[in-house]
């Protein structure tokens, strides 16, 4: 039986008072109740405040660029599907610099999942806006306001009918501990866009603003029904639905339609000369 | 000279890559040794492109200027051709075109070929005859191509073929044909980026991320048809960024990962370099050149991004840049790339180019028997409990590699400075230590570093150094220059970096003058063999028009020198 | 008056039957229905083979990097705003290598015109797939077919609320060409993306598959209202709506936003070195 | 010495740096001179931060190793710097601190602070007093920074500030202050950074994309803050693709433009750069390094990315780099990078690195008369109707550079290789000629090229060869090899390339013993020297622990050389 405590107790980066913290035991509480150990799971980040997560919990790790914790992750679950792969970053890696990424992993359906840590703030730079801060929100660097539209990952997965999406708060730890627990269950891509505050820099989203506004979607909600996962998604302002929004059952899982993938690990295979030397014949 | 150069001359679309891998095929399966020279431009219909197809019974290294058969698809070939015409020329062109020449076959070729759509297989027909090549040869291969497509299309392609070549036999002989060679059958007919393919797979290679990139995404394609076979997970990426990113996910999982790009798309990809340098993943690049700066020209081919290579990724790290001058060496120095990532944990680039990268070559199928096997992670830790991906070690620099996920052992790996259980630091001690501890890999780099290749006159009065494909035209540079009894020899790098003077510069002091042959405008290489070694490089023949170097040029660039 | 002449006629590089001819006639056209000078006008391109369509008309040109139309575009438009700034790229360009430019011209909202020459396929690189190309098709490089469902432009676009989006199709160049004509006249970011038929490497999308695919959108369809424009933007299958989908007419555009803007070219500006004198006075 | 080194240390979050930048203003306007070096975490509170500040009457070019006052604001400051101190060294801390010290304030921060937030403001009375600053400047500079936030908070502050520096008053002198200074007032406190922002404005700057990242962030956030009143286009891009392709679509448009990032973003631009040197755009890159590779030691310094910005770019084509040695170059080398890319219609990078870039300075207000002007873009060309952007220029290369819109003539510009009106072209004598045009524009900025800075004897027993921000510790250690009698100079490139070795040459040759100092493991620079002008480099002291050099780091470092 896997314990939380086999996901150990690190010292953190992070200011005191970060939602990151309550992220951080949700994914512990999420990893025990999946009875997955250490060992069996991969986290996989970019750069960035959030993306330190990895770091504090026990478990292999992969700690890579700015922007990119997607293609790695995808990888890496092609590379050894017996692995449980969640990706772990900001809003800034996951939907700024990993934008491109974000799209291509949607389209794909690899079975992993995307916690985005999303404090609509560049955290560990100081204070930029991100691509989820809001739009006319002050910083150093946007002194005027921020000038773009605040992005809506949960909206654009709904949208591109990605596996599945969710959306959680760090102030609601359980709540998002079964969110991704659900989304590791999940075989296809799953999204958790995680309103998280940041107590450092973002002054207007702070922990009484999204107590204000964060809802839980009702039981009634059909997460299968694109058109209530759609209007769910496209909430903003005074109220945010959190909970499961989006579920694509339907969608096979990119592995599955890929014929060279065989479910077992790459590493250790070796060569397979004898078939290469029939391959080599078609060039005779 | 007992090698005739075709040149096939259409426009994109009409099929002239298909005329051309017919014969070349055809004159492999008849022993002959071939090279294959494919300028194209960067469209897919129209413009003029040319196929040319150097073969003979003894090897041929390299494309020449000179033409002996022309084959003119197209109005404009004749006119972009005749000065480059042999004295023993023949010309093979529509009834209608206009033409001056003594020795021309004026192909009826609506007659012949009944339908448009068989008027390339009216030109494999003449072509065949004039080079007097077995018909046989040509129905089977046409046999093997439209089979899938059903008898009928193959009884017609054949009946067009006889009557094309019936028709050429009765215009009789204008063209002296080469000896018949004494190769039997069984030999490949490989190009460069095929190679490569074939020499990753026989590394064992089974995870390629890519994005497409002319000249490099052949290198892809030809693991993709033998992906199901091989098991190979190919997927093509968003971008070169993911694509490099993936391959080091993959690494890290424990495939055997490679990816291939061009300019441009390497040079998204130089932070991910950084990336694989920094977390000490092995990692396999085909980087094939063509010429810059940006977009430059897409089709062409150039040696202008060895400094890219050198120097790729932000930050200090080791790394080793192979550059195969045959397509034998695009399968060996692959496999051999895959083998020293994996041993030194570090990225390993395979520097090639449009030319290589689409030029054929008749070899017997590769032996996989005497190759190395390339080392693997480690898939079991002894002591899983307390394993350390950057364990210290203060010889080598390299550390046992495991893989999640196959063990309790738990593996971290992380972008920033690390202690050696992979978790971020920033005590500067140990960023010190892990920095020496990671360069030191290059020691055990040089080390393996491969010795170049010295062919000709061992005390030469010229010693032509050049590295990548440029190998051929120089290898015959030195032949001709000795045959018109000069002393000459050439030195051709098969691996750019890391350099060991000592394997050169002995040979640098013994000859008489030292000139760099390399395709770009900087002389990239002379640079780099001057910071290496200190040797001052002051003659040098570069070419960076686009097209690939032949002994002519490099002749021509020795004159001009003097 | 401008006239279509005034635009000039060039030998192209495309293969004869492609799409690109009609939407570089109807570009034309538009460009003469909104009586601009060739000087006027800068056509800002990515690398593929709808990416050469600025050579192939009188105008300013930018033909710069594979997936970067967008960037440069949105500079030059906000660094002369006196010109009419047109992307103009492929498919694999403006939503492939170029995705995460895509969205934050999304948010940006610059008053440029994206029309994307949407065939479907990687052209240029002769038949790989691209975002856009149908899940299962065969190429060369998906000899198994493309595993990753297709990307939708238009309803990513509607979502994201942009400020103007349509679709057109090349088999329809005076539709097309108004299309694009109001979608410069919008003063904001504005999407056409055009069906293209690429009778080399799409086998799959010819122009019998559109044809029997598109409709003009109904004269009752209300660009302004979002739930209309995006059940239009979800079709994909048996009908594919063409016409004006959506517009924000409500999005101010980001020049608007940015208080350092004044209109004017920057190019000729003096350096202000009493205002640079007053703030170095802030340093001492 | 006649200089003096506080150094603050505490955790991030705890405001060290508004402490420091209060000092460090005050002994501006109280006319000393200052070096400040900035060492901090990669994270946002808690962790061990520095702020040292060097202080004196004359000039200070560098930090040195020696604290004189030690303000510990945490516990850990005094345990990591106890073997600093110097022999006359004092120590602030609180009256709870464990710190074995005999000359030691020990300061009961709560009873003088009243609130926890007015602890800093405490220390800032006590280090006042400590180093013989008169209270009024600090006073003058809470008023300035705290005003905007009401006169309670300024009251409040003050208060509690004359309250510290009584109470300091009281424990007597355990310090020997410096002289005062003769230097008056009317000096800038500005760090590397903002003299870069503050030089591009100067040259007219009007267009910055970037993407965040440290620490090149403060220049366009410099840039921002006055933007409004200098018409700066600024926009936070989505990625530094984005930002390097939006810098060369402005400079297309006419804009002066400028982009600033760190090694890891600089990585991704490294194809926009290509592109920039393809479509001959001025572009203006500020590259401010920090240890590699990858995500390395973020908020630490090094000289790493030297080889990198030499090669960025797939594809041949000119550039040049400078690399600013003190605040003064960073204003005057940033502007003349703006004019360089303009008259070279080229990239130019302005290589800076993180102890630079958050080291200040006192500095007179930047001349701005005596500047050069950089010239423009042509707005009206003469005959628009055959205008052409890369009209061939058989001199310099150097076409006239219209700009779209604000003429009838039709400006053009392609990434793939292009004919003189721009548009594409696969005429591969075109491409030579235009390579060629491209080529020259580097013998423009060769002959352009500055020489390097010598100081010291002028026959030198060894000669320190430095660039960038090496150069303060490197002049000092010259210093100090001189006080011991030693035959010392030392040599320093603000420009890196193109380097003109008739600069540098007879002064290396002159020299006893050429020793190159620069802060990465590999010795960059030397190979670059060795490359670009044949002499050979033995001698090297380098540095790549994140910290910037000091005088006494370079001597250790010279005397374990011979
Ligand atoms: C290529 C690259 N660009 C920029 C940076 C600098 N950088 C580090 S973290 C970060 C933003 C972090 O924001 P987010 O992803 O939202 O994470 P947070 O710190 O808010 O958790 C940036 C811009 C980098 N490390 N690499
Ligand atoms: C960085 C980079 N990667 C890859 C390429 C190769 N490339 C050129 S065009 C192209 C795809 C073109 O597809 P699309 O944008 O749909 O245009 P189309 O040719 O179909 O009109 C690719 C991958 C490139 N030029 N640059
Ligand atoms: S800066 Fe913000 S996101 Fe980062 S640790 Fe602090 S509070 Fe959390
Ligand atoms: S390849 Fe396709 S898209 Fe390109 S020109 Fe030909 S038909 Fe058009
Ligand atoms: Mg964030
Ligand atoms: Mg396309």
């Amino acid at each position: 039986m896997v314990g939380i405590e086999d996901y150990g107790e690190f010292e953190t980066a992070w200011c005191p008072g970060c939602g990151n913290f309550s992220i951080l035991k949700a994914m512990k509480k999420a990893l025990t109740a999946l009875g997955l150990a250490p060992h069996q799971v991969c986290l996989v980040s970019g750069i960035g405040q959030a993306a330190k997560a990895p770091h504090y919990l026990r478990c292999n790790a992969f700690n890579g660029l700015h922007g990119r914790a997607l293609p790695p992750a995808q990888a890496i679950k092609l590379a050894n599907p017996g692995l449980t792969v969640i990706a772990e970053s900001g809003d800034g890696c996951s939907y700024g610099e990993g934008g491109n990424h974000f799209l291509a992993a949607l389209r794909r359906n690899v079975d992993i999942t995307l916690v985005a840590h999303d404090n609509q703030i560049y955290g560990l730079t100081k204070g930029q806006a991100s691509p989820t801060t809001l739009q006319g929100m002050k910083t150093k660097a946007q002194p005027f306001g921020a000038p773009s539209a605040p992005f809506n990952p949960v909206a654009v997965a709904v949208t591109m009918k990605a596996g599945f999406v969710a959306r959680g708060f760090a102030g609601e730890i359980d709540h998002l501990a079964d969110l991704i627990a659900e989304a590791v269950r999940f075989p296809g891509f799953s999204l958790v866009d995680v309103f998280q505050p940041c107590v450092s820099f973002n002054k207007l989203n702070t922990y009484a603003w999204y107590k204000e506004r964060v809802r839980k979607l009702e039981a009634a909600h059909d997460p299968t029904d694109w058109n209530a996962a759609m209007t769910a998604a496209m909430q903003d302002g005074e109220t945010l639905p959190i909970g499961v929004i989006w579920k694509n059952a339907k969608r096979k899982a990119f592995e599955e339609l890929l014929p060279t993938f065989t479910g077992t690990p790459l590493a250790g295979r070796v060569p397979d000369h004898a078939a290469l030397r029939e391959v080599m014949e078609s060039y005779v | 000279m007992s090698d005739v150069t075709i040149c096939i001359g259409g426009e994109a679309g009409q099929g002239l890559v298909t005329v051309g891998s017919l014969i070349t095929k055809a004159l492999v399966r008849a022993g002959y040794e071939i090279n294959v020279q494919q300028d194209y431009l960067s469209r897919i219909r129209g413009g003029h492109n040319t196929y040319r197809l150097r073969f003979g019974p003894e090897p041929v290294r390299c494309p020449r200027e000179a033409v002996d058969v022309l084959v003119c698809l197209a109005k404009e070939t004749f006119g972009l051709f005749k000065e480059r015409l042999s004295d023993r020329a023949v010309v093979v062109a529509g009834d209608d075109a206009a033409i001056e020449w003594p020795r021309a076959f004026r192909v009826p070729f609506r007659d012949l070929a009944g339908k448009p759509i068989f008027e390339n297989t009216v030109a494999l027909g003449v072509l065949a005859s004039a080079i007097c090549l077995d018909i046989a040869l040509l129905e089977e291969l046409l046999r093997e191509t439209f089979g899938r497509k059903g008898g009928e299309v193959v009884d017609q392609n054949i009946a067009v073929l006889r009557r094309a070549f019936a028709w050429k036999e009765q215009q009789g002989e204008l063209f002296a044909c080469p000896a018949p060679p004494e190769a039997g059958r069984g030999r490949m007919a490989v190009s460069g980026n095929e190679a490569i393919a074939l020499g990753a797979l026989a590394a064992g290679c089974n995870f390629v991320s890519f994005y497409p990139m002319t000249p490099a995404t052949s290198v892809p394609l030809t693991i993709i048809a033998h992906a199901q076979k091989m098991g190979v997970v190919v997927e093509q990426a968003e971008d070169e960024i993911a694509a490099v990113n993936m391959a080091v996910g993959a690494s890290y999982a424990g495939a055997r990962a490679m990816t291939a790009t061009s300019g441009g798309g390497f040079a998204l990809m130089v932070e991910g370099i950084s990336l694989a340098g920094m977390l000490e993943q092995p990692l396999v690049v085909v980087l094939a050149m063509r010429p810059g700066p940006a977009t430059g020209l897409p089709t062409r081919t150039e040696q202008g991004d060895l400094n890219l290579a050198l120097y790729a990724g932000h930050g200090e790290f080791p790394r080793a840049i192979l550059a195969p001058g045959t397509a034998g060496q695009c399968f060996a120095l692959t496999h051999r790339a895959f083998c020293q990532a994996e041993q030194w944990q570090s990225p390993v680039f395979v520097l090639t180019d449009q030319y290589q990268a689409d030029c054929y070559t008749a070899l017997p199928p590769f032996d996989l028997a005497g190759l190395p096997t390339a080392s693997g992670p480690l898939l079991a830790p002894d002591d899983p409990g307390t394993y350390e991906r950057f364990a210290w070690n203060e010889e080598s620099g390299v550390s046992p590699r495991a893989v999640p996920g196959l063990s309790p052992a738990l593996v971290v790996v992380d972008s920033d400075e690390h202690t050696p259980d992979g978790h971020i630091t920033e005590d500067l001690d140990v960023r010190v230590r892990m920095q020496d501890k990671r360069a030191r890999k290059l020691c055990g780099l040089f080390a393996d570093a491969l010795p170049p290749e010295f062919y000709g006159d061992e005390t030469p009065g010229m010693l032509l150094a050049c590295w990548g494909s440029t190998r051929g035209a120089a290898f015959e540079a030195v032949d001709r220059l000795r045959a018109d009894g000069l002393s000459a020899a050439a030195l051709h790098f098969g691996q750019v970096y890391p350099l060991n003077p000592a394997h050169f510069l002995p040979l640098f002091e013994k000859a008489g003058r030292v000139v760099i042959v390399e395709g770009n405008q900087g002389g990239q290489f002379a640079a780099l063999v001057q910071r290496e070694s200190g040797f001052r490089i002051t003659d040098m023949v570069l070419r960076y028009d686009g097209l690939p170097f032949t002994p002519e040029y490099i002749l021509a660039g020795l004159r001009a020198l003097s």
